[in-house]
Formats: C-alpha cells, structure tokens, sequence
C-alpha cells in the first residue's frame, strides 16, 4: 500500500495549492520549488482558483489497475486561469459534450483504488463544466 | 581511427506475442545473432535496454541475469532505463564505453517482455513512464497522452480526420517487406478511416502494438576487426540525447518535441552532416502523431506540417526520406526498450545492403531515433556505411 | 591529463525515513549539494542510480523526472539498474562517458525511496533483484538469501555464533561520527549476542537497514577545473565492473565472490596499485555476511577467514585497513540503490581530509565497492587523492 | 495476473525437469540449454530424481506479497544427488528439526498466490525429510 506517498500530496491534490515565484511573478502547479520561467527559487504557496478551459481531452477504456471501475473516462489537460496546464478527469460530462475551450472548474473527487480491495481510496481534483450540476 | 566506433553485429528476434519464450530467452536468441553476425567476437560489457521488467516480469538486475543465461557469466553487465528510448539510451551508453577505451567489444541487447501478464497489469506498467504524482495518479496512460496532443495537433493545424492515415499506411506496407515484423500485411488509407478508436480521436492504426522482442548489436572499434571482416561495416557517426519535462501539463508548448530537435542538431553535428545528406529515417512512431512531430522537430517539416510528409508520399521507400523502412514501431511492433536497438538493426541492414524487398536504394545515412514517452527522452544516432579504404 | 577524471563536487542528504520527502526532491536536495560544492559546474548528462522505484514509488523514467525537477531540463539523463550495485554501475558510466570526451560534466545521483510503500511492498520490490522464475517465486528474499550464506559459512569455517559481531560493532561506531548517518550510536558486542533474529542465524545487526536518501557527485576532467577550484581533488584511478552467476543456486561455491574478486584486481591494475597501498576500503556491508565475503574475495583475508578481520579490530578506524569508515551500510543506512554513491561521497570526503570525526589519518588510496545481491553484479572503484602538482 | 509466465515453467515447477550436457554428462537445474560447466549447447531433458540433503536453510518472517499466509515458512538450498544446487521451501517439518546435511525429496505443493484474492495459485516443487510422513 501507498499510503505515505499520497498523504504526503494531499495538499496539491485537495486544493490546487502549488506556488508563486517571488522573482518573476510566474505561478507554479504542481509544485516545485525552482521557477521554470526563471530559474530561481520559488517556494511561496499559491492556491489557484480552480478556473480553467480545456486545452485537450480524449476518453480512456484500457485503465491501469485501481482504474478500472472508473472506465470509460475522460481526461484532459486544463489551462487554468493563472496559467499552467494540468492533467485531470473531467467529470459530471459526457465525452461527447467536451470541446477544447470548454470552460471547466475543480472539484474534489475520488481518483481511484490503490492496490486490491483492501486498498487506499486516493482522492483529488477533477475537474467538471462550469455551469453543470453535479450528479 | 580510434573514433571510429562500428556495429559489428546484428541480431533480432521476431516481434510478436512470446507466449512460450521467457525474457530471458528472447534476450539469448538475439544476442546469440549478433554475436555469430559478427564473427564470433566476444563482448567484454552488455549494456541491457529494458523499460518494464521490474513490473511485468517482477525481475530487475537484468544484467547479471542475461550475462548469466547467454554463457557470458563475468562480464560488465547493466540495464538502462529511459522508458521508451531505454534502447537508444544503452545504444548510446555502449558506444561511450567503446569510445572511452575502457570496452573493447560492447554488447547492446534491448529486450521487452509484454506477455509475462494480463489484463490491467500492461497499462499500469506503462503508466510508470509517466509523472507518477501528477498524471499517472488521475488514471493518465501513455496512449491517452497522445491522444490528448493528437486532437490538440488536429485542431490547432486544421488537420483532416484521417490527416495522419499516411504514418499507419506507410508503416504497413514496408512491414509486409520484413520477415521480423509483426504486422506483414498492407492496408489501405479507408481501413485506416474505419477502425476503431482506442482512446478519440486516436485509433487502433494510430498506436504501435506494444509486444515482445529483443534485439541486440556488437559495437567495437574498427581498428580491432580482422582484415577479413564477413561483412560491410557500419559506423556510428552521430550520437546524442537529451531530455525534457516529464509530464504533458509542465511543458509550455506540448506541440513540440524540444529534446528531439537537440538531439537530431547535435548528433548531425557530430556526424558533420546536414539533415539533407539523410538517406532515411527511422523515428519513433509509438503513436501516429509522434511520427508527425518528430518529423518537426528533426527540422525535415515546419511546425504543424509534419503529417503531410506522410500524406505526399515523402516517407515511403521510395520517397525523398523514406521512414520506418522496415515497418516502423506500428507494423514491426513495438517492443518498448528494445525498440532502439531494433532501430541500430534495421538501419544497420539498410546500410550494409541488407534490406531485402525493402532496401533503400544507395543508403549510405541514416538516422535513427529512441523516443522516451512524448519526447521526453530523446536518443538520436547518426549511422553511416563505412566505404572501403576510409 | 585527459585521462585525469575527478570527483570535483559531493552531496548527499542524510539516510533515514523521509516520510514528508518525495523521490524526486531527496535527488534534488543531492544534487543541489553537489553542483554547490564543485563550485557551480552545470552538468551535461545525468545518471541516475535506483534499484526499485518502478515499483516502491510506481515511477520509472527518473533520468527525465530528475533533470526535470532539479532545473537542469533538457541535458541527457538515463537510469542506470544493477540491483543493489546501482550505484556503483552508475558511477562507472559517468566515468566512461566523461572519459570518452563526449561529456565535460557528469552528474551521478543516486536515490532510493523506500518509504512510499508499507506492509509487504518493500520484501515483494527486492525480490525483483532475485531470479524471478527459479527463486522469488519460492518466496525467498535478498535478506534470506543472506541468512542462507551465513548459515553455510559459520558451518563450514567453524565461525562462533557471534563470530560476526565485528562488523556491526565497527559500523556502529563509525556512524556515531557522521551525522548523516542513521545509527549514530555505538553498539557492543553483549548487543549483538542478544539480538532478536531476523532469518536465523542472521540477527537485526546482520543486517542493514533499508532506508531513504540520495547522494551525488560531479565527474570532470581535472583539466577542465579552473587553478583556484576550492577543494582538493580526488581522481578516479581505477574502475571496473563483473558480474556473477544470478542465481545463488547456480554458482559452483556460493561462499565466494568472485565478480567482487575480479572487480577489485582489475580496479587495482587500472590503478597501478596493489591492495596492500589501499588506506580503507568501503565495503557493501548490505549483511554482515557480505562484509565477510567481500574482504575474501578482495584478497585482504584467505578464504572463511574474514570475519576475523572485523574480531581483531584490523577493519577498525585505527586497525591497518579501516572499513566501513562512515559507518558503512550498516550505520549509515542502505538506501539502495543510492548505496554506492554514498560510498564515493564518503570516500572522496575523507580522502580531501573531510572525514571529521572518522577522518582515516593520512588517506591517500581508497577503495570502494558496490554488490547487487550477493556479488551478482560488483562494481569497484578505486579513488585517490590528487597531490598538488601531479 | 501473471497466468503466462507460471505456465511456461510448469514442467520444471513440478516435475525437476532440467537437462543433461551432451557433451560433458553434467545436470543441469534450471534448464538454461548452455552448459555451465563446459559452454556447449545442452538441451537434452532430463528428470531429477529429487532426492538431495540441505546445504543451507533458514527461516523467513517478512515475506513478500502472495507469501504473507505462509509466515514463517523455511527456505534452503537442497543439493541433489545429481549435483545442482536448488531454491526451495522445506516443508512437513519444522525449522528446529533442520540441519545442514539432513537428508530431503522433492514433493509438489502451493507455493504462493499470485496478486490479490483472486489471483492465480502457483504450484511447485518444495522438499521435504525423507521418512517424515506428509501432514
Ligand atoms: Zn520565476
Ligand atoms: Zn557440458
């Protein structure tokens, strides 16, 4: 089990919370302490709206284990607002209402198993249409 | 002359579904080829190319382990890993230890073994590739993420539905032209525009099947060869890699492969050549559209045009820079680590003449290049025919 | 002066359970120590040592993820696996591939991560380094595997029950002088005689604790350092890597280490040394047992006589041949595949007269050796200090 | 699962099915068609007898995964009549009645399971003390 590998997330997974760059304004998710516009040190926190647009998506079948109750699934790459692109479920959507630009925002889900039955629930963001009901 | 570093061997085994073969034998049997190809010559360090063992076969050490089983037991002997370029990675490792004079005689052998499981246990393996904190952990694969750059790639250029048909299309038909290829059979661009999809908009003839294989080349210097070498020697003229950001969503333009440009300008540099001079092209076509943007950054097409060198005919065998000559990752197979050094074998036959039905006419350059997830990891190498007297 | 190939920078975070600190940022924090210390010298390639990330942290690829996340995105990175010898084949390839000339600067990391993984996981990832098919699946373990040597050895040569009291009893007290050590507390020998067995006859001071951490060093050629660099030099002499049968039950006497013999007289004849010049020598002491083995196989004791060494106190700080000088893996901790780096960092730092507390007077020559499984794999170094003028 | 790999080695795994060298008459276990001691290819089959004494043998109380339920179970190198050197459990015995020398033969059981609950039952060979009676 993983447990101290996604406790030790939690932060950037519940909240979006990744960093600011003292130096050159840059905002930074996931986390990771050196600017890459900049170089330089970057370790102040910043927590990020959770506003963003789909910059691509596509609908998995074949899932890695711990994913497989989930399939089909759609993921994608949002551009938040402030900048950065991440990787993240759509969810509350059926892939065929998606569209690149679709405006979408972050909601705290379960991501998946970890391991057998017995396993860890790994909860984190996703993110769903802005405007939509969840489910 | 004593940078003059040559694959001195070759040998391969078919790409396809081992059931009954163990990694390390597959390993065995392609090393066994290279090393009879090469007249016998014994290598004093194995450099193993392998991406997933540790996960699918629950083995590591491969080193000591096909050291051992090949009846090499003693020698230097250690695996590298750069997923998906891990083949062009131990290519790149054996030749530096031949160059640094420490190696005389250097065994590569890449080696996959995708059969060892079923069900779910492939794509989780592959996920390791990935960011496992950052994108593996939202159920992210190596398939999706090309699909995600596809549609991207499609939309931002304009491209046709079936605009990337020509990478599948031409990979077919030169693998129908290889004994040791998976696929050896043909399609046409409407079977391309019917199948189906594995993960929208990228579809089964857009993904290279991932299979077992292993491949294995004997680098050593040309001044240590007997005068009357068996065969037509090929030069590593050219050698390179370089790296980029792991995970997608870290990179500020994902339509583009910066570490297969570094590595294709330097390794050319090396080799003294310009990308002009390159007789053909063996690029990393794990996915339709890595073939696309691996033709833009090695600069043979402008940004967002890369797929219509495949629509034009300019990769086929025939054309002006013929690709995947011998099926490609999508109808050889793609046997993960060991798809680099299937690249070195290929282009090494090419070279010396060896290319059967599929012989690029009057190859002297080749170009060969092991990519590692979406680019992150790029190896590029530069092979050259040796002419008689230089 | 071209051959001169320096450790011109050292880092290393301490070994310990680094629950709060992810793989990529215990690389990092190395690193970063490393660069500082050789004077900001920007690497071109990066070789990663690490044993089982694939499946302890679900994460291969680290060659890209650690260039990545350090700052350095884009120079060439690849993973280098020789199970517990990682460190050690790593290493060697940034040695040979600053010695080729196709690399100015190399950086070595080393890094292990056992902690992202509970319950079973850890036992199930090192079985890996074992041969899958023929014993992990009969569930035995490197730590058993240790059990089974030591059980043989005692029998043969007659050894007391706490015959290798010594070498935890040394380490012990060594890793009371380095404060990145695990175990900084002395133990004595009453101790050891009332330790609870972990796989008899091999106790919980047999063997080393896995654990987490990272160290790196910076490769160069001396000739490529500015006049006024700000430490003293240390040069590698001598390098070389074999390997052995995989399988214990494979080898014809498992009570020797013969890849460790071979290692360590090539090492030594690259050198130009013999092994009486040797001032220590950082042994894999992964178990007691191993420390045994390896000073036979080195040729520092006969054969069943090596644990003698460690009772009459020849291993000692202030015996003929200190071992173990940081306190070894035992004290220090064995952060595996980080394992052999750890050792190059340890050894550099005391042969530039940095040892602190455990400084070996005068050291001049010293010799390192990393194992994957019982000397499966076996990489030795040989370091020396750079006289002012040579 | 893991069903292919246990598959191919079912002959060795329950039968001791190695090789004889053709050329030097040496036994081989496992089966790897070189010849260790001569260097010459050796395919020829041949079945073990499955009779040898311990060599070595010790106790395991921190298995890996799929051997949890066997804790503490002990492993030994069995040396055969026929001269390798072999991997195995003991069983049928407790790890206070083993001694180096003690003679065993080979008996066929469950080795572990593969993966999680349902996962696949992998069978093979361990050794036993010869006149001790099966539990
Ligand atoms: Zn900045
Ligand atoms: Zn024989």
């Amino acid at each position: 089990m993983e447990i101290p590998r996604h406790w030790r997330l939690r932060k950037q997974r519940y909240g979006l919370v990744g960093e600011v760059c003292p130096h050159c304004e840059a905002k930074i998710f996931p986390p990771r302490d050196v600017c890459p516009d900049c170089g330089k040190e970057a370790k102040t926190k910043f927590s990020f709206s959770g506003q963003g647009e789909v910059y691509s998506y596509t609908t998995i079948y074949n899932a890695p284990s711990g994913f497989e109750a989930n399939v089909p699934y759609t993921v994608a790459l949002v551009k938040l607002e402030e900048g950065p692109l991440v990787t993240a479920q759509l969810t509350d959507v059926a892939e065929e209402e998606v569209e690149i630009g679709m405006p979408v925002e972050m909601v705290t889900r379960r991501l998946h198993q970890d391991g057998d039955e017995r396993g860890l629930l790994v909860y984190g963001y996703k993110f769903r249409p802005i405007g939509f009901a969840a489910h | 002359m004593n940078n003059n570093i040559v694959i001195a061997g070759i040998g391969q085994t078919a790409v396809g579904e081992h059931w009954k073969t163990s990694l390390r034998e597959l390993a065995h049997y392609a090393l066994e080829d290279a090393i009879k190809d090469a007249g016998g010559l014994r290598p004093q360090a194995l450099f193993v190319a392998n991406m997933l063992a540790p996960n699918l076969s629950k083995q590591s050490h491969l080193g000591a382990l096909i050291a051992d089983f090949s009846g090499f037991v003693g020698i230097e002997a250690v695996t590298v890993e750069a997923a998906g370029a891990s083949g062009g990675a131990a290519l790149r490792q054996g030749y530096l230890a031949v160059l640094s004079g420490m190696v005389d005689v250097a065994l590569v052998v890449g080696v996959e073994k995708f059969t060892d499981v079923v069900d779910a246990g492939t794509e989780t393996a592959l996920a390791t590739t990935l960011d496992s904190d950052f994108e593996a952990v939202q159920g992210v694969t190596p398939t999706s993420q090309a699909a995600l750059l596809m549609r991207r790639y499609m939309h931002e250029f304009n491209v046709p539905a079936d605009g990337l048909a020509g990478f599948p299309v031409t990979a077919h038909a030169n693998g129908a032209g290889n004994p040791n290829a998976m696929f050896r059979r043909a399609i046409k661009a409407e079977t391309y525009a019917r199948a189906g999809m594995v993960s929208e908009p990228l579809n089964m003839f857009d993904a290279a099947p991932n299979a077992d294989g292993a491949a294995a080349v004997i680098l050593t210097r040309a001044d240590l060869l007997p005068p009357n070498f068996p065969h037509p020697l090929v030069r590593i003229s050219g050698s390179a890699s370089a790296s980029d950001l792991l995970a997608l969503h870290d990179r500020p333009d994902p339509l583009t492969f910066p570490a297969a440009r570094r590595s294709v300008e330097t390794a050319l540099e090396k080799a003294g050549l310009t990308r002009e001079q390159i007789d053909f092209f063996e690029y990393h076509d794990a996915f339709s559209i890595y073939a696309a943007l691996s033709l833009e950054a090695a600069g043979f097409a402008e940004r967002g045009r890369g797929w219509e060198l495949a629509r034009d005919g300019v990769i086929a065998l025939n054309g002006k820079l013929p690709c995947a000559t011998m099926g490609g990752l999508k109808a050889r197979g793609n046997p993960g680590g060991a798809t680099g050094v299937y690249q070195a074998v290929e282009a090494a036959a090419q070279l010396r003449g060896g290319g059967g039905a599929n012989q690029v006419a009057g190859a002297r350059y080749a170009m060969i290049q092991s990519l590692g997830g979406p680019a992150a990891t790029a190896v590029t190498h530069v092979l050259e025919r040796v002419e008689i007297g230089e």
